[in-house]
């Protein structure tokens, strides 16, 4: 444990994560995680690995697998007084517990007027890219963030990971935690543990720019930024905004950025019927009317189901279709 | 272990080991009053065992009283909608017995998960009548506090609530509230749900993860026959307390129109829980007298004779024949509960017409428990916009 | 049930999908009705009022409590060759099957490469205005056309309700049928039986108009046109459409009707924030980009759980708050 | 009514009217052939009383081919993933018997409702193994038509395949296939899950569906131990046959390394489903050798003496023994049915290298039936992009 408070290590984002888990089991004894395999195999992606050993079956706590059951008691522990830190197992796999969260978790703050807020946090690793099967690669994240009642973040990188997984525990509403599986194990970062970071519930301008407004969050942050540099190969400038929160939406630097550049491509892997880009194309276009030299492309998963992947690279927004909206955008 | 005066073990009475459908066709439904009035003997459960003389009849006069009182909220509830005081009721008229002596059963420190009926347990728990009717009058969604009375709020999506129950159970375990022997820390969690609940996938997980975790949880299901027009066959072609049978505890039936057996059944199960042995299944075998609600007609669907028939077999009825002939109970006992209802029926009429409406931008309160700047926007748009008219006037 | 074959008769929504279930019923012995008291008691709408009487038990199946339940046997009917026509008995209490319908009935047609396409029609009475306590007057259209394979409409009216019902359960799809139910017993209107219905997955122009195009389904349509009455009555000219079909979306009309009016406004009861308004707003701002006047206006739930009874006309869209993004976009 | 030579009625030997957890553990295991070869005899059970010693012979042998050729199948898939032409593998190394046991009871005019890991089942319907790689390799999501072979698509979602099953069982009884006394016509439904799979909601609420409407449908659970690294008594704290008793239906466990007995109880089971007598719930106790998929690492949560015990009890094994010892197997069989396996091993390798990668714009095929505007645009959108490029080069 020692280890892993050294200052400044490089951590991946799992690493990030397990170490985020650890450091708020350490500092509220009422967080308890729950979920299938989380305990003695450490969670299929090991974002729990050595967290059962540390803390106890009573803390981390293998349970039987039934999603909606594994909320349903989490509801129940969170009223007790425990702050439950959910994971489920794959994205596609979400939606037995779907009422539970939408008529329940959602609700109890409200319908009890504010008497049992409901703080705990769903941990949903999401995305696709990593050539597995069926609902193993899904991008639920529109259908929670249009419901009101939950909070909803995407994390991007293994420094936000390990800060905003606190904070999503600490916050005293229920959080839905989306985490891009796909980053797992890819890049490692700096993580300095003392610093201080940034609000939860705000967005971030990851790279400045003039031509166009990015919009990405969680696993298109990379593929955006990828963009950008490729782009200013070519002398544009894109501006990047990792989203970081989709409900509620932080949009005041988006605001400011669209003002700047006029011209806005947003990017998830999630269908585009009804994404996320929806919503900030129809807020955008409402906030910078005038400003908009054209309108709001948005480049994401295709209304299909996730396909087989063998081609899923082509379902999934990728450097070269950003930068072909770019170009639509700026032809416009 | 069990303590004296609690009662058996379930789990050695009706536990899979011993049970077969054979066997419990054999100990039949536990009954501790009759119909008529006349107390019976079970072989597994006593009423009044652990109470003096004294101590006995004043149990049992609670029991009409809060019986009594119980309908009476509930004929006062059902006239305001008919009145168009409220939008809804849910009756439980024929059901006092199986929720008196459910709610009598439990202790302060038990928490109850209710379904959108149980008006009789949140009687016994000590909740204001008047704070029922707010959600069925349209000005709330719940207008008590469930940590005030450890009584939460009506669930009204079937089955969720079971899942809770077993969760806030697994919570009280990691508290060390379970199993210390201190009567007055030991606790347990009642799950009320009806027959037709017990289809839903929520309610079978719930005995799952309670069954799994050992969990301090009661399931107690008020089997009234009809979930609104479908039958209890719809549901299950066996008695639907074997269902723990396939889960790994112990199912009991009870008659649930005897407050004494579902007291005393209640009592032992709620116990084992708090002794740390586990959860257990109570179906209260009882009738759905009324309509579901205010809104459903019955004749479509159920037989006048079926409620002929359970009419004979009416909960309070039989405590009053069984007080009256064993002279437990002076008729002014009697005068006295009927003129205090008299008053909760009064109180209720005029506390409920007085309930507020609430404030059209309430509707934006409580959503989180740390408003967003957005949420905030939206109310302060709507307020403008609101503001606009009375501008015109 | 000839006299329901009487032509020209005034019915009511209810009565008039009554009839639509009715003659599919008889037209193709493969249809069956699953679903909660929709036997004995003919539904808590009566909508299946007398088919279990004249179709038998086998048909019109009363369900055990259990909705994924009901969804579930009826994927299995329909791969066995049946065409089930499941009712929901409320809007929220859809939930507990919506891990069927999300990942298996949308996507069981994709999954075998057509080879077990899975035409089922799911039911689901929508919307509030009823006076009735929590989850019973939802609206989740957006969560379900946001979902690949899923087709989704929404009727308005009694004369629609006939044949659209019908339509629905001839589709080769699946198909998720939204009902307003506030509708269900007020207005009557005149039925043609022999008339020729427009097809299922078109939008409609219910009112010409040409300063302001209003947008709406199920139970706002009636809500736009009255709005449209009064506007005129002031002088406004509103073009009210009929979206009918929520996905695929039908929006020739609509492009056309904007590139006429240039100010659009959205209206339904579904929550603003990632509601079907934020996706007609990001098409229509795409397609008619030079078009428009204003920034397309929503109008729709605000983004709360849906309120105690008592104050539900304050979160629902009305006549007065149309008008008023009417205003706005006019005066954008 | 049962036919002969069909087995029981497995109501009466182990419906909830007989069955306790003391019977049986009486009875316990249901099995035909010792891990040692050793045919052994059940007091319910029978295999091959209405076989001639020739028909028996082969009818073992053809047990003994189907295990092989299915764990040969497994192997070289397991193979392939290591080689990167597979994603994923699910392996079946273990539950050989359980699997073959059950296709092989099963009629043409059977379904089945399978998991991902049905491969032997699979083999036994018919379903060419090269088809079942292409899911696995990731080319598509199911590549056999159901249609063909009456044998569903994998289902990925834990459980949801069990209320299709009863579903589809529903469906037979509305198509008058169901206790008509016709074998050739009269169907039933297998539906597959695991021991972990028993905790969904889904799985439950198919028991309560096929137990309300008697649904010809055999719950056929493959309790391996194992659900990924969550040992079976997470899910339950009694034998798992035993939560059919809680629904009104029986259930048996089986040994599931006995091909014969899980032959025998399986076919006795589909056969009261085709009678019209109803659901049963067949635990096949067996064990899961391999890990959960290629991606999992057993050694992280379980110990390898319980891989070695279970080693001891290998379904192969046991029926090669049983065949030599009691000469009804020349050597020259063993020899043809390792060249055979052979054969298909190569077939395999090359075929599933061979699977031709799906077009990129195929990804727009088949969302619907009838194909949207919509979704045709957005195809066209694609290729004209893709177009693009190649104009580039
Ligand atoms: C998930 C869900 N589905 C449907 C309903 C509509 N509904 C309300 S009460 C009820 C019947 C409940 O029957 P039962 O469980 O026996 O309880 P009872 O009303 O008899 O007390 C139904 C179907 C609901 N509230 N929630
Ligand atoms: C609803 C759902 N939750 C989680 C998963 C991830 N998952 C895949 S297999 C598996 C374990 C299944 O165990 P069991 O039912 O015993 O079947 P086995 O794999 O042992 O054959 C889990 C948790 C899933 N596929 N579906
Ligand atoms: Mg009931
Ligand atoms: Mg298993």
């Amino acid at each position: 444990m020692t280890t892993d408070s050294r200052p400044n290590q490089k951590v991946t984002l799992a690493k990030a994560l397990n170490m985020g888990l650890r450091k708020a089991m350490e500092d509220d004894s009422k967080v308890l995680l729950m979920g299938e395999d989380i305990g003695t195999l450490g969670g299929v992606f090991r974002i729990t690995d050595g967290l059962q050993k540390d803390f106890g079956e009573d803390r981390v706590i293998d349970s039987p697998l039934a999603e909606s059951g594994i909320v349903g008691t989490a509801i129940g522990m969170a009223l007790r007084g425990y702050r439950p830190v959910v994971e489920i197992q794959f994205d596609g796999f979400v939606y037995p517990a779907y009422d539970q969260i939408v008529c329940q978790v959602a609700k109890m703050c409200y319908r009890s007027q504010g008497r049992t807020p409901l703080p705990m946090v769903i941990r949903i690793p999401f995305g696709g890219g990593i050539g597995a099967v069926e609902h193993h690669s899904e991008s639920p994240e529109a259908q929670f963030a249009h419901t009101p009642g939950l909070k909803v973040v995407a994390c991007s990188n293994p420094v936000d990971g390990y800060w905003m997984i606190q904070q999503a525990i600490a916050a005293p509403d229920p959080v839905i935690f989306f985490e891009p599986k796909r980053q797992y194990h890819a890049d490692k970062a700096d993580l300095d543990e003392s610093a201080t970071p940034d609000p939860l519930f705000t967005s971030r301008v990851v790279r400045q720019g003039s031509d166009v407004t990015v919009l990405s969050y969680g696993p298109t942050v990379k593929t955006a930024l990828k963009a950008a540099e490729a782009a200013s190969n070519e002398g544009r400038s894109l501006e990047v905004v990792d989203l970081r929160t989709l409900s509620p939406l932080d949009l005041g630097k988006v605001y400011d950025s669209v003002r700047k550049t006029g011209r806005v491509v947003v990017t998830h892997e999630a269908h585009v019927n009804l994404g996320l880009g929806a919503e900030l194309a129809a807020r955008i276009t409402e906030e910078c009317f005038y400003s908009l030299e054209a309108p709001v492309l948005r480049v994401g998963g295709f209304d299909t189901p996730y396909p087989p992947s063998r081609i899923e690279e082509d379902y999934l927004p990728d450097l070269d279709r950003v930068l072909d909206a770019v170009d639509r955008t700026l032809d416009f | 272990m069990t303590q004296p005066g609690f009662g058996p073990d379930l789990a050695e009475v009706f536990g899979p080991a011993r049970q077969t459908s054979a066997e419990t066709g054999a100990l039949g439904l536990v009954q501790l009053l009759t119909p008529e009035g006349e107390r019976v003997e079970h072989p597994e459960f006593s009423f009044g065992d652990d109470l003096a003389d004294a101590e006995l009849a004043e149990t049992v006069r609670g029991f009409f009283r809060d019986m009594t009182l119980t309908r009476r909220i509930d004929v006062e509830a059902t006239a305001l909608q008919r009145h168009g005081e409220l939008g809804i009721w849910a009756q439980l008229l024929g059901q006092e017995a199986a929720q008196v002596g459910a709610g009598r059963a439990l202790r302060p420190q038990d928490y109850v998960f209710p379904t959108y009926r149980e008006h009789g347990v949140a009687w016994c728990k000590g909740v204001d009548p008047l704070k029922l009717l707010g959600l069925f009058r349209g000005v709330d969604q719940g207008g008590w506090d469930p940590r005030e009375n450890n009584f939460g709020l009506y669930t009204i999506v079937i089955g969720a609530q079971t899942l809770h129950a077993t969760g806030y159970a697994m919570g009280m375990q990691r508290d060390g509230v379970v199993g210390t022997g201190d009567p007055d820390r030991d606790s347990a969690v009642i799950a009320h749900f009806g027959d037709g609940a017990s289809s839903q996938g929520d309610v079978n997980e719930s005995f799952i993860f309670a069954a799994s975790y050992n969990a301090p949880v009661v399931f107690f299901c008020q089997n009234n026959q009809w979930a609104i027009s479908e039958p209890i066959e719809r549901q299950t072609r066996i008695p639907l307390y074997q269902r723990a049978l396939g889960f790994g505890f112990p199912g009991v039936r009870v008659d649930g129109n005897d407050v004494l057996a579902t007291y005393a059944v209640t009592r032992a199960a709620l116990q084992r829980a708090r002794d740390g042995q586990g959860p257990t299944f109570v179906e209260a075998y009882t009738y759905r007298m009324g309509a579901h609600t205010t809104t459903d007609d019955p004749t479509r669907y159920r037989l006048s004779d079926d409620v002929e028939r359970w009419k004979l077999k009416d909960p309070i009825a039989r405590v009053e024949v069984y007080l009256k002939r064993n002279g437990l109970a002076e008729q002014s006992f009697f005068d006295d509960v009927s003129a205090e209802a008299d008053d909760l029926g009064h109180r209720l009429r005029e506390g409920c017409k007085a309930l507020p409406d609430p404030q059209p931008l309430s509707m934006f309160d409580h959503v989180f428990a740390e408003e967003t700047d957005e949420l905030a926007a939206q109310r302060d748009g709507y307020a403008a916009y609101l503001e606009s008219f009375e501008g015109a006037h």
